[in-house]
């Protein structure tokens, strides 16, 4: 290993420098001074934001190896957690090309919010406590980036669920708000329970192979990335012989470690939390669950990416999964009112994208892999512009409903052209950033053999295109629908919402701008060179990158055609959309209704776990188990009673229990002596 | 006298002093209460540091050894003909407990700052409660555990019966009766060990170098571990601690279930596990499914309170589960996990109770849905309360998290000689309860805290004192603090496992008498 | 003639169905009177058979020695004692009752 | 000397009465002190004059080191009853009695003598007369109240007394008819099992199993504690005790040592119903006196598993248990007696409040209580302890299993008392009890003793030395 540079071997200040911020906004400044609280964190996420491209810097410039690669670095690892020996948790940082390309993506996004956030929240209750949540949540999600090993990264993963849980919640008393983050939270953690399982086996099989490899494994824990992936180990776990439910081991593993992906990601059918996420402030949502925290499924897999390799079934699940929630997602998203569910939905179809993108890379077509880190990277600029857009809308029009805003460009023209930037970008329109990123995932896809996959993208693109157009055109063109009857604001600016709406302060639109900028300049980043698949053997194939024309004229058709479509419907005559929808009739509302999977999980949890499972419980042990406590406490009662009622007063009868005592010794011991 | 007695002898001299103080004077008792027990924190620390000196150069040796260490030993001769002898000492598991005991008598007695009614007599018991409480987690005589066990169990009946409320008398008799039904099965195995092979010695650190027929090992086992079982809240045994805990007043359910409940785990780990390994492996897998239905049915339990106090006892049920679970995996993720699980249980579960006490000596009702909004107006209760929560479900960075991951690992590692598909399914069915802990605990302190203030008066109602927030604060401290480093506890603790788990280990279980 | 008296004495065995019948007596008496007197009077009878049981085996097994006759005395005499504290509480309490039937006495009873 | 303590109650006894005939009627309360201090006498005699072992009248009378261990509770426990009956002799004007004051320590004087006596006694007539002596006076002070319920009492206790001494007489003619000698060391040497020693044994249990209050031979007892006034009620549950306790311990391990082992089943049979019994009945009771009946009744049956196994644990701890049960029993009825004395009242709802209006006296109560429940660090489960330890070592671990389980059932009851007294607002109707100075000083004592006796090891070591010495000596 090659002496490194100062950053490289400080990682761990990354993360530091947010958790350090956390602390001190959260014990001292958040009751004292809030601007200081909202400026102090602002600037510790700057700092780290500064440092990642230094360090990413750094790394791209480090000597590859031999074969080609980029190299794999753990510059930082302390012991923390002791299970046994060869199963402990080290903290660390692990630098390898997706980790550092996510810190760089959630430290400057991260940042980028946060500075959004004194404007959006200024002089907010909350201001504090906001603050000090998306400190701890920057912090976590970078530890969770930077996580060497399966714990970390499990333990990184509940603290962005649990800050995640706190943001949503932001306005507390208010009941949707207040039940969104329940339900984020539990779905999550529903789904962590997978994970936590996915460990459970992997760290049990893993720590049999680390014992038994003695000192081929020394200075390696059974559950660290490295020791996983080594070709070796996977080997061996793939002969592993046993079975459940006729599932292999190692199938098993892959399968559990990726339901909880899935439940962060939102994959179908644990989507039910994200949609309901977006009760939160619009720039959390921006951050959270839109840049950061929901594509770590995506990265898990991709980081364990050997240990799915190694299972063709495994990848086949993430594929088919990840492709049906992009195509179902994206439908949803045609219908929906509300401008962050919509970019919700978008945000899950496009998570679809990076999982089927995932689900069909393999050792032979790697471009999946690529291809699907590549979107996430792309795919978090233009999603926080998008979100960070609708958050300036919403903060100037206090409502969620686009069907209550419209003709907005006039109004807020910095934000209409920064809002159809990212538009254009998601709907796959070259040369933005999310032509790039799309065009390798298709081209992944058809080239890897997956048709019926490619097909699924390209309607994907389409819908993408359509919906996203839809709500461009309902928000920002027409005429002013604006409606004081009912809000569904953020936050109480009752002050403002009588007057016009206007552009959003400075604050809030420079990160957006930049964000925009990133939005042009990300599809031109390298990254299909940095990221990729390294073979077991570690050497890398020559490189051929270049746009597929094949894959990119269809792709970019789709989008036109959506948006051709999106205007054809709603930048006209409104009398055209609606008599679609009356064509649809019921199907329309199914789709509006999010095929009723809210009201399936309502019931499968009020009615037959509280009611049928839970409540029964808590009257049994109530009636049946402490029934039978309490019936022995009568029974002891009764036979005292029992006992009283041969205690008759009458002198005669104690003779005669006397004489029968007398009889009854003669018995005993008559049995008992031997003679 | 050494430190092991000393750690014993403060809070009964503590009582006594309180009980040397004019009844009217019931300012000058809390302060005697506090100053007693902060000196026992503060000699807490001192013994920590004192016993780290000793046993931290044992540490490697240790891991070979079948027979644990124990530091800083007094031995008294006591009743000489019977092998009885005063014999006090602290080693890993016993010191983290008595760590957890300082802290929470320590916040409890904060907690208990408002009690005005017969204050001078709710002290003494108090602390003569928890000298009972340290007298068995530092004895190495089973007669004076024995004996220190009953001690700590009995003050509970006039604690809840005289303090509580609702229906405590019955609360009060139920929990004390039950529980002496768990020491009456303890008292029969402790006995017919002492008898066994002739040793006729109460000495655990000998009677751990004995060696028991099977036989006996087999049936003494069961009893010693549903005996401490009972006190753990072992399914089906478990009723006295719903009603116990709710009808208690706020510093009472925070010594029961946040140290008192422990002793169920120690004594069955010390003394069940320890001195009985054939036994344990008899039994292992029985208890890990009676356990797993603890932790499962507990935290089922617990989804449909309405009463903060029997949630929390539910909750409590299941966590306990927890430990009992650890105690029965039999190897060493298991049981460190159960210790840490003890520690961090105790943890919470007594910063729960405080913070019920609080907000109930505000509101005036422990019904949660007659709550609601709190957050907005006590923001401190709330966010104690809340990292209580995530400590109890088992959040990553709070003391929760280690103990239950050290537990699911162990009971999914299994041995050697259970069947592995139980074990793991076993183990399966108890992770399902972290979901169901987050779904209890996120919709109860959501009903609570969050949304709209539902009762006007409570609009009204003010935050933590001084004092509360003294008590509180220490106690998330903590829960932070083992969640974040948790190697604390893990080097102090697992110097004493590895002998535990040695013994297991031993097929044939004929080992050397080692010391 | 003495010695065709002392022919007629019964041996050991048939002393004792004496004494074991006088007993038995004694308490079919103590179990089914309903005077306490009589009551007391059978119980006399129990004990007077186990006195005549130590004469007896005096007179059987160790005719020169004398303890089991003593024996027989102090039993008189402790019973005579007895007896005597028996019509005094009886006494006291036909003082209240009018009534020493032991079946209606049953007062200390709740 | 070795009679000393013997002789010196009998002429107090006497000089009681003498005394009595020639003071003021005014004066006659302090003949109590007269008493107390006859038997303090006697105590001090006991510990300091008195050898531990020795012989008189050709070994008929013979001192042996358990003997005097039971000689010096008995001693103590007759002081304290003493001072316990004081306020009542005082106030014998108001309540019409049998007899005098005078009287009345004499019979209890009397009583005391033939206690004292019986562990000596060596040969069977004097067994007898000592047994009986040890008897007799307590029907009489049973029936001491001249009214309806004592004399009731005394007459179930006569007539119930009588019978089991004719069974025991009964019994005891058997052995001699077998063994062929009055003597007790000899007699064993001809007992082998056969139908007739089968019969003799269980009617000595029934004789002895009366005082000792075991089941189903208990039944006179709850009637009697609960007639009786209440200073006989706590010298009866703990004398009488103590006297068949001793009776049979002389017989078991002098007479039948051979066939001892061989009864274990049914001693713990009897162990057995006997605490449960007594501990169902005391659930359901609610009148203090009747209720420490079936209190005592239970004790009785943790006492006998010391017959249980060889060796001297089991002589000694119950020998122990019994110093710690007569402390305990003695310190609760000091108070029952105080709280009856001013109160009038025996039900057990009139003890409600009494820790607000009587602070120490509810705590003494308290500590009396879990004492006989057995709860640490008092001696009462010090001594419960060893009882049980040696019915384990005897391999009777079902038999420990009930025993404490049935503790726990007696600490319900217990507890219940202490909720009137603890939980329970007071009664402003009952007046606030005042402590005489010498009852306050048997409290404190007994009290003092329950809590202390189990924490210092040289009481049971110095027991368990004498049995050990005392078992060496037996006859083979």
């Amino acid at each position: 290993m090659p002496d490194l540079s100062f950053i490289l071997s400080h990682a761990w200040l990354i993360p530091a420098l947010p958790l350090a911020s956390f602390l001190l906004v959260g014990l001292v400044l958040r009751p004292l001074h809030k601007p200081l609280a909202g400026a102090v964190a602002t600037a510790a996420v700057f700092a780290a934001a500064g440092l990642s491209w230094w360090l990413a810097f750094d790394y791209l410039h480090l000597p590859k190896t031999a074969g080609g690669a980029l190299p794999v670095l753990v510059p930082t690892s302390v012991e923390w957690l002791r299970f046994q020996e060869g199963l402990s948790v080290h903290l660390g940082t692990l630098l390898d090309p997706i980790s550092v390309m996510l810190l760089v993506v959630v430290t400057t996004v991260s940042a980028l919010v946060h500075l959004y956030s004194t404007g959006y929240l200024h002089g907010e209750d909350g201001y504090g406590r906001y603050f000090t949540f998306l400190n701890l949540f920057t912090f976590s999600m970078l530890g969770l980036v930077l996580a060497p090993n399966l714990v970390q990264m499990y333990v990184c993963w509940e603290l962005v669920g649990a800050s995640s849980f706190f943001l949503i919640g932001y306005y507390y008393d208010r009941p949707s708000a207040v039940s969104a983050s329940k339900k984020a939270f539990i779905v999550t953690r529903f789904a962590d329970l997978g994970f936590l399982l996915g460990i459970l086996v992997l760290g049990y099989y893993a720590f049999t192979i680390h014992a038994g490899m003695g000192a081929a494994a020394a200075g390696q824990q059974a559950l660290d990335f490295a020791f996983l992936t080594r070709p070796d180990v996977l080997s061996q776990l793939q002969a592993l012989q046993g079975q459940f439910l006729g599932i292999g081991t190692l199938t098993l593993a892959a399968v559990l470690i990726y339901t909880g992906g899935a439940g962060k990601s939102a994959m179908f059918p644990l989507h039910i939390w994200l949609p309901d996420a977006m009760e939160g402030p619009t720039p959390v949502s921006a951050l959270i669950h839109a840049a950061t925290m929901v594509v770590a499924g995506v990265y898990l897999v991709a980081r364990s990416f050997p240990i799915f390799a190694a299972s063709a079934e495994a990848l086949q699940v993430v594929m088919v999964v990840g492709a049906f929630t992009s195509l179902f997602a994206a439908t949803i998203g045609c219908t929906q009112d509300d401008i962050k569910r919509v970019l919700a939905f978008s945000t899950l179809s496009q998570l679809g994208y990076m999982m089927f993108a995932l689900g069909v890379a393999s050792y032979e077509h790697p471009l999946g892999y690529t291809a699907s880190m590549f979107h996430l990277f792309t795919h978090a600029f233009f999603k926080a512009l998008l979100f960070l857009g609708a958050g300036s809308v919403i903060h100037a029009v206090h409502t969620n409903n686009i069907w209550q805003m419209g003709g907005l460009r006039k109004y807020m023209p910095i934000t209409h052209g920064l809002f159809l930037l990212a538009t254009l970008a998601i709907a796959g329109i070259p040369p933005l950033a999310g032509f790039f990123s799309k065009d390798e995932i298709l081209a992944a896809a058809l080239h890897s053999g997956h048709t019926v996959v490619f097909g699924v993208g390209l309607l994907v693109a389409g819908m993408t295109a359509f919906y996203m157009f839809r709500i461009y055109f309902v928000t920002f063109w027409g005429e002013r629908r604006l409606s004081h009857l009912h809000h569904q604001d953020d936050h109480s600016h009752d002050d403002h919402s009588h007057a016009d709406p206007h552009e959003s302060p400075a604050v809030m639109w420079i990160p957006m701008a930049v964000l925009g900028l990133l939005t042009i300049g990300a599809g031109f980043v390298p990254i299909p060179e940095w990221v990729r698949l390294v073979p077991l053997d570690g050497k890398l194939p020559e490189a051929h990158h270049g746009v597929d024309l094949a894959v990119a004229i269809p792709g970019t058709l789709a989008g036109v055609i959506g948006i051709a479509l999106a205007w054809f419907f709603y930048a006209g005559d409104p009398q055209r959309a609606n008599s679609a929808v009356l064509k649809l009739g019921r199907f329309y509302a199914v789709i509006k209704a999010k095929f009723y999977f809210d009201e399936i999980y309502l019931f499968v949890t009020k009615s037959i776990i509280f009611r049928l499972i839970a409540g029964p419980i808590a009257w049994f042990d109530r009636m049946v188990v402490d029934g039978l406590v309490n019936a022995t406490g009568w029974v002891t009662r009764l036979g005292g009673t029992a006992v009283n009622a041969s205690q008759t007063g009458q002198v005669q009868t104690y003779g005669s229990w006397l004489m029968s005592g007398v009889v009854l010794a003669v018995v005993v011991l008559w049995a008992t002596t031997r003679q | 006298m050494g430190l092991a007695s000393w750690l014993i002898l403060i809070p009964f001299l503590t009582a006594l002093a309180v009980l040397a103080v004019p009844t009217r004077r019931s300012d000058l008792i809390r302060w005697v209460a506090l100053v007693g027990t902060a000196a026992h924190l503060a000699l807490t620390s001192y013994t920590t540091w004192a016993f780290w000196q000793e046993a931290s150069p044992d540490l490697v040796a240790v891991r070979t050894e079948t027979v644990s260490r124990v530091y800083l030993v007094e031995r008294v001769p006591w009743f000489e003909s019977l092998g009885i002898d005063y014999l006090v000492g602290v080693d890993g598991v016993s010191m983290s407990m008595v760590i957890l005991t300082s802290i929470i008598i320590f916040t409890g007695v904060l907690a208990s700052w408002n009690v005005v009614h017969r204050t001078k007599e709710f002290f003494t018991l108090l602390l003569v409660l928890v000298t009972g409480v340290f007298g068995v987690f530092l004895s190495f005589d089973l007669f004076l555990f024995f004996m220190f066990y009953e001690v700590a169990v009995l003050p509970m009946y006039l604690l809840i019966g005289v303090w509580g409320t609702g229906r405590k008398e019955y609360s009060a008799m139920k929990l004390t009766l039950m529980l002496m039904v768990g020491s009456a099965l303890i008292l029969v195995g402790f006995l017919a060990m002492y008898h066994a092979n002739g040793s006729t010695t109460f000495d655990l650190t000998k009677l751990a170098q004995a060696h028991f027929e099977t036989g006996l090992q087999r049936w003494v086992f069961p009893l010693i571990f549903i005996g401490f079982g009972i006190l753990g809240a072992m399914y089906p045994f478990h009723t006295w601690s719903p009603d116990g805990h709710a009808s208690a007043p706020t510093a009472v359910s925070m010594l029961h279930a946040g140290v008192l409940m422990k002793l169920g785990g120690y004594g069955a780990l010390r003394i069940g596990v320890y001195l009985l390994p054939e036994g344990a492996q008899y039994w292992g897998l029985f208890f890990m499914a009676v356990t797993t239905i603890n932790i499962v049915y507990g935290s089922l339990g617990a989804i449909t309170q309405k009463d903060l106090k029997y949630f929390t006892a539910y909750s409590s049920v299941s966590h306990c589960g927890f430990v009992l679970f650890g105690v029965a995996t039999l190897n060493l993720m298991g049981l460190k996990g159960a210790v840490l699980q003890m520690f961090s249980h105790g943890v919470m579960t007594g910063l729960f109770f405080a913070l019920i006490g609080m907000v109930y000596g505000r509101t005036h009702t422990r019904i949660i849905p007659e709550m609601g909004g709190l957050g907005k107006v006590m923001p401190w209760l709330a966010a104690c309360f809340y990292i209580g929560g995530m400590a109890s479900l088992g959040l990553p960075g709070l003391a929760g998290f280690i103990a239950e991951s050290h537990i699911f690992l162990g009971g999914f590692f299994g041995n050697s000689w259970t069947n592995p598909i139980l074990s793991r399914t076993l183990t399966v069915l108890a992770t399902l309860s972290i979901v169901v802990t987050a779904v209890y605990v996120l919709r109860g302190l959501a009903t609570v805290f969050q949304g709209p203030v539902r009762d006007p008066h409570h609009a009204e109602l003010t935050d933590a004192t001084l004092t509360e927030r003294l008590s509180t604060g220490i106690l998330v401290a903590t829960l932070v603090v083992t969640g974040m480093v948790p190697g604390l506890l893990i080097d102090l603790i697992e110097g004493t496992l590895f002998p535990i788990v040695n013994r297991l280990q031993a097929t044939g279980m004929a080992i050397p008498g080692h010391s | 003639m003495v010695e065709y008296l002392q022919s007629l004495t019964p041996d050991l065995n048939t002393w004792l169905m004496f004494t074991s019948a006088l007993f038995a007596l004694g308490i079919y008496g103590m179990l089914s009177r309903r005077n306490a007197v009589g009551v007391l009077l059978s119980l006399e009878l129990c004990l007077n058979a186990g006195a005549v049981n130590f004469a007896l085996f005096n007179r059987f097994w160790s005719p020169v020695q004398v303890d089991g006759a003593v024996m027989s005395l102090f039993v008189i005499a402790i019973a005579a004692a007895e007896v005597v504290v028996a019509m005094a509480i009886f006494v006291a309490l036909f003082g209240y009752r009018r009534t020493v039937d032991v079946t209606q006495l049953n007062l200390v009873r709740e | 000397m070795l009679m000393l303590p013997e002789l010196l109650i009998i002429a107090t006894a006497f000089a009681v009465l003498l005394v009595d005939l020639f003071i003021a009627e005014r004066q006659r309360g302090h003949l109590v002190l007269l008493a107390l201090a006859g038997v303090l006498a006697a105590l001090v005699a006991l510990v300091t004059i008195t050898p531990d072992t020795g012989a008189l009248f050709g070994g008929r009378f013979t001192m042996d080191p358990l003997a005097w261990w039971l000689k010096l509770t008995l001693l103590a426990a007759a002081a304290v009853t003493l001072t316990l009956a004081q306020p009542m002799l005082a106030t014998h004007k108001q309540a019409p009695t049998l007899g005098a004051g005078s009287e009345f320590m004499t019979l209890l004087l009397f009583n005391l003598a033939g206690m004292l006596m019986l562990p000596s006694t060596r040969d069977l007539v004097f067994f007898y007369v000592a047994l009986e002596l040890a008897t007799i006076p307590l029907f009489l002070l049973t029936a001491w109240r001249r009214e309806s319920l004592s004399s009731e009492a005394g007459l179930k206790y006569v007539l119930m007394g009588a019978l089991s001494s004719a069974l025991m007489l009964y019994g005891l003619g058997i052995l001699y008819g077998v063994g062929r000698t009055m003597n007790l060391d000899l007699i064993g040497r001809n007992l082998f099992p056969s139908p007739p020693v089968i019969m003799a044994i269980a009617m000595v249990f029934a004789g002895l199993g009366f005082k000792l209050t075991l089941v189903p031979f208990h039944m006179w007892a709850p009637e009697v504690y609960q007639g009786a006034p209440t200073p006989v009620t706590a010298w009866l549950s703990v004398a009488s005790k103590a006297a068949g306790l001793s009776a049979l311990m002389l017989l078991t391990y002098r007479v039948f040592p051979r066939l001892l082992p061989q009864w274990g089943l049914y001693l713990a049979l009897l162990a057995t119903v006997t605490m449960t019994a007594g501990n169902l009945a005391a659930i359901t009771q609610t009148n203090i006196k009747r209720f420490m009946a079936f209190s005592a009744i239970s004790q009785a049956g943790y006492l006998i598993m010391g017959f249980l196994g060889a060796g001297p644990n089991g002589p000694a701890s119950m020998v122990f248990y019994l110093m710690v049960y007569a402390v305990t029993n003695l310190a609760v009825f000091a108070v029952i007696a105080l709280h009856h004395q001013q109160t009038g009242r025996e039900d057990i709802t009139s003890y409600r409040g009494l820790s607000q209006t009587n602070p120490i006296l509810a705590l003494t109560m308290m500590v009396g209580l879990f004492g006989l429940a057995g709860i640490p660090p008092l001696s009462g489960f010090v001594g419960k302890f060893f009882l049980f330890s040696v019915a384990s070592k005897a391999g009777y671990n079902w038999l420990v299993g009930i025993a404490a389980v049935n503790s726990t059932i007696s600490l319900y009851y217990y507890l219940r008392i202490i909720r009137q007294m603890y939980i329970e607002a007071p009664d402003p109707e009952l007046p606030k009890l005042t402590t005489p100075r010498l009852l306050g000083t048997a409290l404190a004592v007994t009290t003092l003793a329950s809590v202390t006796l189990g924490l210092v090891p040289w009481v049971f070591e110095s027991v368990r030395f004498s049995a050990a010495v005392w078992l060496e000596a037996m006859p083979k």
